[in-house]
């Protein structure tokens, strides 16, 4: 996908010419730089499409073991369908995180993010946010659609979709927070798991209960507040804290 | 810094003498406090009305318990120290504090599914003191195997010390997510702790305890110190006179 | 002293408590001690190569 | 378009003073010090695990010394770290470039995050290490002598007043090497410095330049 929207830039610059003093060199400004780090890692995914699909599939195929494995009877699967809703979410969102910064440290662009003059925990959020549009946001679309296969009644799929859609994003950005602790091991498989899973708990509490709500047929604003007031937190700090992680990483 | 006496703090080689001065400062009146409140808990204290003899239990629960958040906040404190500061002393007690904390959180779980059985008919029942315990044993276990994952002392100290800050950030959060949660499934749990009178030939074994394990938490604390200090320590001249002590 | 151990029936949930969080008691103690005697015993092979210049 | 933060930074001189550094527990970096005025070349020359890359990723403030400090101007480094890494330019043994993409695609999110970046510049700068033929196929499919061409590329791109480059000339033909050396002349006669790590002799362009050994 050739990056739509990335226009020439206005600014005189001067071709690569001999003679040109060093302060000629203007800073790109953050909100470009941001767009260009989602762009890049959005152009990376859609060159590996495989990749893009399987945190979708995982995320089907655990909803698939549950009517396995309890029972195929509608009813009962009501009942359980939102926590098998948000504990497949939560399982998948583990899966695309090990990589999230690890191949950017081993080919050494991190590095040139660390020391490109911009704000690091800016660059973090805008690579957060690419992974979330990659994982995160997929996995809302498809959770209704898992939903009305465990016996959901189609008026609940807006409140399941609004509560994945803003639960993702939590779970993206405790995630990255996570892979950029893991990033100075060699391997970080289940750490990754141990560190991400205690942290999402509050996500999964307050997930399950809205979808459940929704499930039901009654209001679940509640919830969905809390839900999105661990958002915010999550937007504030996370970044900040794993753009020292990956500082640290980099030392 | 303007405050010397925690400029001091800062140089290993007075904590690690000053460590060693201070432990049996706190191990004795620690194993005193602990034996004499033990004993006043299982001998002198009269049985509870409702709890009989089983209340006993909270002479060992409540200090277990008590120390097992204790330790993750004087961890997540001095990590947060180590990591604005660059100290190296706070990255230690940090370390040092880790496996303590993470030990007394067993006892403390043990212990509270032991209290909770005769009560609740079970030995795991999903109380929210109970599940909150388990979530920070998880994040005690998190610390530790993000910290075993480095083998660079410094890069190691400096990853955990995040996580341990961003894990102190979220304990009240996870903590009251699970009262809220158990709050929407089951009545409040009839085990009110403390939250009757207790008389005081009940509450002084209790606060005996608890201040004694605190100060045994405090000794273990100062000699792991003194190990984790050494381990980080390059300078031949110091060691070489640390040693000779 | 029959009746003090049956701990009013509760002697199966009482006693283990106890005996558990003594052994954490003791474990913590030894497990530090041990660190402690690690460090040293680390830091003085330290201190042998630098001075022999290894 | 904020000039002043990279020139407010750099007009004089690059100074390292006592930088003590340890690696695990090897004491890589035993008070190095050395002034580096602008428009001047520093070669860092040493065996193998002597420190020349830690020097160079504690210059530019990746690695924390445990002693010492790296001033601009006089100034801590540290006081304003953002500001003075938008005044450098650091190249590291690997040609910091995504696999699956092209040279120009490369560029364009490594460069264009740093400073705004025009259709023909990024052409010109490709063109001028000659990538220009092969500037769109994928990085995977190039070899290690054209990825340093892409990375001397992004370093033709960035007019900032200091360099740290980590053996730049390695991979690179004859004509690669003279085109480094070009490019490391004209940073020097715009004013810029340069600290390089390298082996071999400097490319013969660049003019006298300092030599600092690091002991093993």
């Amino acid at each position: 996908m050739r990056s739509a929207g990335l226009s020439a830039h206005s600014g005189p610059v001067a071709v690569a010419a001999v003679a040109v003093s060093p302060d000629t060199a203007l800073r790109a400004p953050a909100l470009t730089a941001a767009r260009l780090a989602v762009s890049r890692d959005l152009t990376l995914a859609f060159r590996r499409r495989s990749q893009l699909v399987q945190p979708l599939a995982f995320f089907v195929l655990v909803t698939l073991l549950f009517p396995l494995a309890i029972s195929p009877e509608l009813a009962r699967l009501r009942s359980i369908a939102a926590g098998v809703l948000w504990v497949a979410a939560l399982l998948a969102s583990l899966l695309a995180l090990e990589f999230l910064f690890r191949d950017d440290a081993q080919d050494g662009t991190l590095e040139q993010y660390a020391l490109a003059g911009q704000s690091l925990t800016w660059l973090l959020f805008a690579k957060t946010l690419a992974h979330w549009l990659l994982t995160g946001l997929p996995l809302s679309m498809m959770a209704p659609i898992a939903a009305l296969s465990l016996g959901v009644g189609a008026a609940a799929l807006p409140g399941i979709l609004v509560s994945m859609v803003v639960g993702t994003v939590t779970l993206s950005l405790i995630g990255a927070l996570a892979s950029a602790l893991t990033l100075g091991m060699k391997r970080s498989g289940a750490l990754l798991a141990l560190l991400t899973l205690p942290l999402s708990l509050p996500v999964l509490i307050y997930g399950a209960r809205a979808t459940e709500l929704a499930i039901a047929g009654n209001a679940y604003l509640a919830p969905l507040e809390l839900l999105a007031a661990l958002a915010v937190l999550a937007v504030t700090l996370a970044p900040l804290a794993a753009a020292a992680a990956v500082r640290i990483s980099l030392e | 810094m303007s405050w010397t006496w925690f400029h001091k703090l800062a140089s290993p080689p007075y904590v690690y003498a000053l460590a060693a001065r201070l432990t049996p400062w706190f191990a004795w009146p620690a194993a005193l406090l602990i034996l004499g409140g033990l004993y006043a808990g299982l001998v002198l204290a009269p049985p509870d009305y409702q709890q009989g003899e089983g209340f006993r239990i909270i002479y060992v629960h409540a200090p277990t318990a008590w120390l097992s958040i204790l330790v993750y906040v004087v961890m997540g404190v001095s990590a947060g120290i180590g990591l604005i500061w660059r100290m190296k002393v706070a990255h230690a007690v940090a370390a040092s504090c880790a496996p303590i904390g993470a030990s007394f959180t067993v006892a403390a779980l043990v212990t509270g599914s032991l209290w909770g059985k005769p009560m609740w008919g079970t030995f795991w029942e999903w109380d929210p003191r109970l599940v909150s315990e388990l979530i920070l044993l998880f994040l005690y276990l998190g610390y530790l195997g993000l910290r075993a994952g480095f083998d660079d002392t410094q890069r190691a100290d400096r990853a955990s010390a995040l996580l341990a800050v961003v894990g102190l950030v979220n304990v009240p959060i996870i903590h009251y997510s699970v009262v809220w949660w158990n709050s929407l499934h089951q009545a409040p749990s009839v085990m009110q702790l403390g939250k009757p009178k207790m008389p005081a030939s009940m509450l002084t074994p209790l606060l005996m305890v608890l201040l004694g394990f605190t100060l045994f938490f405090v000794a273990l604390l100062l000699v792991r110190l003194r190990a984790e200090v050494l381990q980080r320590e390059r300078s031949a001249s110091w060691l070489r006179e640390a040693l000779r002590a | 002293m029959k009746d003090f151990l049956d701990m009013g029936g509760y002697a199966a949930y009482v006693w283990p408590a106890y005996a558990v969080t003594l052994i954490v008691l003791f474990l913590n103690i030894a497990w530090a001690r041990s660190a402690l005697a690690r460090a040293i015993a680390g830091a003085r092979r330290r201190l042998g190569a630098q001075e022999r210049g290894t | 378009m904020n000039l002043r933060d990279s020139r407010a930074v750099f007009a004089k001189e690059l100074q390292a003073e006592n930088l003590h550094v340890w690696r695990a527990d090897r004491h890589v970096l035993k008070g190095v010090g050395f002034v580096l005025p602008l428009g001047e070349c520093l070669k860092v020359s040493g065996p193998n695990g002597a420190g020349k890359t830690t020097l160079l990723r504690t210059l530019c403030g990746l690695i924390f010394p445990e002693e010492g400090r790296v001033l601009a101007d006089g100034e801590d480094v540290r006081a304003d770290l953002r500001a003075f890494h938008a005044s450098l330019m650091y190249l590291g043994h690997e040609a910091p470039l995504k696999a699956d993409l092209t040279a120009r695609e490369n560029l364009r999110y490594w460069i264009g995050v740093r400073r705004a970046l025009p259709g023909p510049a990024l052409d010109g700068a490709l063109a001028r290490v000659g990538a220009g033929a092969w500037c769109d196929r994928l990085v995977r499919t190039l070899s290690a002598g054209q990825r340093r061409r892409v990375a001397l590329a992004g370093l033709a791109l960035m007019f900032t007043p200091l360099w740290l480059l980590d053996e730049p000339t390695t991979n690179l033909d004859t004509e690669g090497q003279r085109l480094a050396g070009e490019l490391m002349a004209e940073q020097l006669a715009r004013g810029g410095a340069i600290v390089v790590a390298a082996h071999q002799e400097l490319p013969d362009t660049v003019r006298a330049a300092r030599v600092l050994e690091l002991a093993a």
